[in-house]
């Protein structure tokens, strides 16, 4: 099995749905030549054309809307945000169309869109080269909304939410994008929506994660089970809606003990809403606090933005709290 | 790619965007070349637009017995007929909310248009909002009410089609005042960017709700406004129905093409902007009085009548029929029992999700609650 | 004191402003003669003159866009959304602009500007003229958001919000416009953001809710305390961020028992961040779950709205839930 | 409003806009009439745009070296500082990524620049984003990093000051990839609907990152896309700083006067987008051999030094000049300590909220989680 970071997994996964079905387009901005900005897309121009890899003028309101008129017609565009923080020009389009136009028009149409775009800090990308905003789209009802953590997922996922009905905000955590490295089958494979990922077993406390912070979680298992004895047990979300509640159930009646880390602002993050869910449906799991590890309710920052980002020392503390208490 | 050039502007393009096409004058005159159109289209167009008429003042009176939420009247504006009759069946249609003109010619009914707007339990749009109309089966997307937001749609699904090589088109109907928003910005220049088979028809009624045209933008005019993305386009007498008649056969030809077109459709909006508005707070009597000369229903009666189209009374007879007709098409509507109670439920994704089959079960709960208490929420 | 309705209210508010401080301007769709489609505008064209009560063209980006820009120089713009189902093409001005300009330039510039706009569901105005969409400004660091109850809190959060350096999105119920009437003070007065009101005292349980349910479920009390022998305390947020945690801290040391009720979907409404806050700080206050009684995941509908909303009978059915536990 | 008649487009109006206006050629001849601005001007104008192409120099340099987290090349478009130089201080300037001239003719100094790139303790946008350059002393706002934000304020704020009676101006610069935006459209009509003193300038370089200028737009130009939002405008050699210059004296004073102009650049983008760009995927290296025929500096230099402007070898000591003073201000720059650890809780609002106090609380603790644990995570 051949090797792959997420950029050539998600660049496999374009192809081979591409070859598998003629109604599946690109289109963003430099997606085409210059194989966008990561270069998710190279080389898919030359192999299907530029009415097929369609470099947009600079207006995401456009894309969206554009990519809706699309799918409506029988197209499954995969639209690119050139990085999620420019989303909001199109947020009336993701919003008041994509996301209803299957109810609007009492099921007649739908929107198979996918929305892909990279996503998260971790690269010194200021404010608007490192934003979170799932929230936004996982508050809206009738849109999907992804984050993979690794090249496997990425693939599968990617195959997935081209091939629903429906739309989905895709989002690629960017740091990542190279610095992951997984064996990825050359063969098609998907990976069911809504399906959460076991990533490291233990009994003591349950930390549920999505994205690069996966993998943040995921070093620090060691100093945590070596300075507070604890063994935590990680579960990467992959799907943010709808959210895999079954799993983080079953963990917690093991642990007992709930720690949600991600990179969006805590206030409405979605570490609220299962924080929420948990609080209204199995208070009874709970020994104590549910704790967030999460970016402050700042705008994203140039300078230090390692600090400002849930790291190994914050996660610590939150675990030593959950243990505590 | 040149640092030294100079581009050239096409003076045909310029004078066909800053003049004024027109065919049929107010007074019924002809003031232009008559195309050879034949009898039963111009009848065809009659009866459309007195349908739309009809129409519109029923949902006026069931807005105000309060079993429509709400109404957008389109009278004045009812030769927009004469852009969608060349249409083929095949082609889609993104309309406005004003357009039930448009509505009739691409097949809805009479009956069908009130049961969506009274909601009931044969509504097609399954009661999801107000105002808007459409159907699969007539190629008719229902629009969506945040204005504009439809004429990205039309460049992509037409973008689609060239695609896929249909040889369909597809024509998208908006105000004046969308030509401000960005989805209008981002899907015209799309269209001529991408060539893609799209006929625009901006209604430019002069109003959006209270702001006038001039306050809207001071472009000189629309279809000046669609050169400057390539687009070609026209700027017709709107109320001259002959005139966008045959305004649309030249545009969906080109569009068919492969080439968008724009036409600015120079209208009046003589009723108020929906049923919730109150025009009196800004436009006076005397301008609604002044342009009710223009509308296009009494010059094209004028014209034919005296070109012997249209018999002494038969005009109203016409208008007799139809009325009659939405009036027993009404009241059956009005019978219709209304929507499942869990209606809102459906179409949210095409799958079963766990959110909302949970919040289902609390939904039936509280029906059950109601029921055991008594309580009365609608 | 002058009996008012909360469209009276907030039109003496602005006019009072107007009159106290030059550098407040109101813009949006039809504010002018037409006196805004609800008439919160009415009249003050006539007396400021259209320089100051500006009608603009069709575009809610412009209207922030040029709004920040006026904010920028000096001005205390007061822009109105139709309705706030339409602040979408508005996003990324909101988002990335008025929120993120004090940090961006680090303070040297601030936005002092409130968008005001009718929200909420109540009226049969169907999927786009029905939203409550607070959680995308709640969710957004920079931003207050405000949403009052009645007409006398209306003018004094209306007039603090004017008064703030900061942008505020005041969100309107327009279901209670006209129908809740109260006496407003004719003299000047404000309403600190972030402090809420206690509008019913009762010790078995909490519900904290805002703007039209407020009145909702204070109609509820007398049954709940009939049918279920409960008295609710109910706690009117007023500023939706940042919420007025105190007061919420302190009623559930009385009642231990917290029911959160709004019109907003369920799914990362702020009922989720008000259950997650306690989650994670007071879970020692909690005998049970935290129950939220919100809007569904849907789009708002225009067919049956009053089942689609919190309802008596669904509040009816959180408190007997929280009760029980 | 009529819904007879025809509109007029000024020819002229029309001619400026699909023209091209320019004073000196490519070789440093002089094709248009020379105007009359003395030779400090033109010597300013020269040291302005050598002191850009330096700061750029090391821009790219301190990039490499991983000190700057990113930067936009200016190389070719220097001639952009013929636009604000004829700027009062009072005036407000909304200024691209792409400015370093802007950023100098408006008195930001090399050394503030490098405080702001290297976002050191002296940052006075204490690190809040890259690639962003501005100063309230400077009334120059700090551009947001959304392509095209800027242009609707630049329009508000100008709103703003004709409102207060000022009588300043704003000045917005964005790139030709920005007209495709949302807030171009928006911005430009409500220039023209409000007629707000705004001078806009398109930095049109030809490319926006990979996407070629016939790819973003089909208007015949960006100047003609301005006349159909009623703003005037002109199309000039955005290489020919004198021309630049004369076309912002003459735009200034419109605006002054309370009307909004546009000036289309036409210019040609010689370096990569940014240093995280790689050009080569998507355009020839022969297409930038060519244009570096045509770019602003080489021929101001030879106009200047064939007319005596400049003697020989004062260029090179000029650029020599500029260059050991920016290596100097980038090492004093360098060796500043960076901002405080906690600096992204300042200025989010101006109050104190309790949501960022207590999570302020938490940030403390994990500085000092890090210290007790001896963890490295910056
Ligand atoms: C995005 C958006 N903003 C505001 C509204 C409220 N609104 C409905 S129709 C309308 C005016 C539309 O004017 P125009 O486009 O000229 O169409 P007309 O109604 O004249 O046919 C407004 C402001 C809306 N529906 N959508
Ligand atoms: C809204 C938005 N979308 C995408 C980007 C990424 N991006 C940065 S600059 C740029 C191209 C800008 O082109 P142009 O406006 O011509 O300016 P230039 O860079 O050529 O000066 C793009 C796509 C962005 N910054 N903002
Ligand atoms: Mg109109
Ligand atoms: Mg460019």
């Amino acid at each position: 099995m051949p090797v792959m970071n997420m950029v050539q997994a998600l660049n496999t996964a374009l192809r081979e749905e591409m070859e598998r079905d003629d109604s599946v387009v690109v289109l963003g901005e430099d997606v085409g030549r210059r194989g966008g900005v990561f270069l998710v897309t190279e080389g898919l121009i030359d192999i299907f054309g530029e009415e097929r890899v369609i470099d947009t003028p600079l207006t995401e309101l456009g894309i969206v809307g554009f990519a809706i008129g699309m799918a409506l017609n029988g197209l499954r565009p995969v639209a690119e945000i050139q990085f999620i923080d420019f989303v909001y020009e199109a947020f009336d389009q993701i919003v008041s169309n994509a996301a209803k136009i299957r109810f609007r028009t009492g099921g007649m149409y739908n929107v198979p869109l996918v929305i892909r775009s990279p996503c998260c800090g971790g690269i010194k990308g200021g404010m608007h080269h490192s934003q979170s905003p799932e929230s936004y789209f996982i508050h809206t009802a009738g849109l999907y909304t992804v984050m993979p953590s690794g090249p496997y997922d990425a693939k599968g996922l990617l195959k997935s939410s081209i091939r629903l009905d429906d739309p989905v905000i895709f989002l690629e955590p960017k740091s990542i994008y190279r610095t992951v490295k997984e064996e990825v089958p050359e063969e098609d494979y998907t990976i069911e929506l809504g399906k959460a990922k076991k990533v490291l077993e233990g009994g003591d406390v349950t930390v549920v994660t999505w994205g690069a912070m996966v993998h943040m979680v995921k070093s620090a298992a060691g100093l945590l089970k070596d300075k507070l004895g604890a063994e935590i047990e990680v579960i990467d979300l992959r799907t943010l809606f709808p959210f895999d509640k079954d799993m983080i159930v079953e963990s917690l009646e093991k642990t007992g003990r709930l720690v949600v880390v991600h990179e969006a602002p805590k206030t409405l993050g979605l570490g609220a809403e299962i924080a929420a869910f948990i609080a209204e449906h199995h208070p009874e799991l709970l020994y104590g606090p549910i704790i967030r590890v999460t970016g402050y309710d700042t705008p994203f920052p140039l300078a230090h933005e390692k600090l400002y980002m849930p790291n190994i020392a914050r996660l610590y503390l939150a675990v030593k709290k959950v243990l505590e208490y | 790619m040149s640092l030294l050039g100079r581009v050239d502007i096409d003076p045909e393009k310029l004078e066909r965007a800053t003049g004024l096409y027109r065919i049929i004058d107010e007074e019924g005159r002809v003031v232009g070349e008559f195309p050879d159109i034949g009898d039963e289209v111009l009848r065809d167009l009659l009866h459309y637009m007195i349908r739309a008429r009809v129409l519109d003042e029923w949902l006026l009176r069931l807005q105000r017995m309060g079993k429509v939420a709400i109404h957008a009247p389109n009278k004045g504006q009812e030769a927009i007929v004469g852009a969608v009759y060349p249409l083929r069946p095949e082609d889609w249609v993104f309309p406005s909310y004003r357009d039930l003109g448009v509505y009739l010619v691409r097949g809805m009914t009479e009956e069908e248009i009130l049961d969506r707007a009274l909601y009931n339990r044969d509504d097609p749009l399954r009661g999801s909002d107000f105002a808007i109309y459409g159907h699969r089966k007539y190629n008719m997307i229902p629009t969506p009410v945040p204005v504009g937001n439809q004429i990205p749609h039309a460049v992509g699904a037409a973008y689609a089609m060239k695609y896929r090589g249909l040889d369909t088109i597809t024509m998208v109907m908006f105000g004046d005042g969308a030509t401000s928003r960005g989805d209008f910005h981002a899907g015209l220049n799309f269209a001529g960017v991408f060539k893609t088979p799209t006929v625009f028809v901006c209604e430019n009624n002069q109003w959006a709700i209270s702001v006038p045209l001039k306050r809207q933008t001071r472009a000189p005019t629309i279809a000046f406004r669609a050169l400057s993305y390539g687009v070609d386009s026209i700027r017709v007498d709107g109320n001259d129905v002959v005139a966008m008649y045959k305004t649309a056969i030249d545009a969906i030809t080109q569009a068919r093409r492969g080439e968008p077109f724009f036409i600015e459709m120079v209208t009046y909006r003589l009723g108020s902007h929906t049923t919730a508005d109150d025009p009196s707070r800004y436009r006076s009597e005397e301008e609604v009085k002044r342009m009710e000369r223009y509308e296009p229903l009494r010059r094209l009666r004028k014209y034919m009548e005296e070109h012997g189209y249209l018999r002494e009374g038969e005009y109203d007879e016409i208008y007799k029929m139809y009325y009659d007709h939405v009036e027993k098409a009404a009241r059956e509507a009005l019978e219709k029992p209304p929507l499942p109670e869990d209606v809102f439920f459906e179409n949210v994704y095409g799958d079963k999700i766990w959110v909302l089959e949970l919040e289902k079960e609390e939904f039936y709960e509280s029906l059950g609650i109601m029921k055991e208490l008594g309580l009365e929420v609608e």
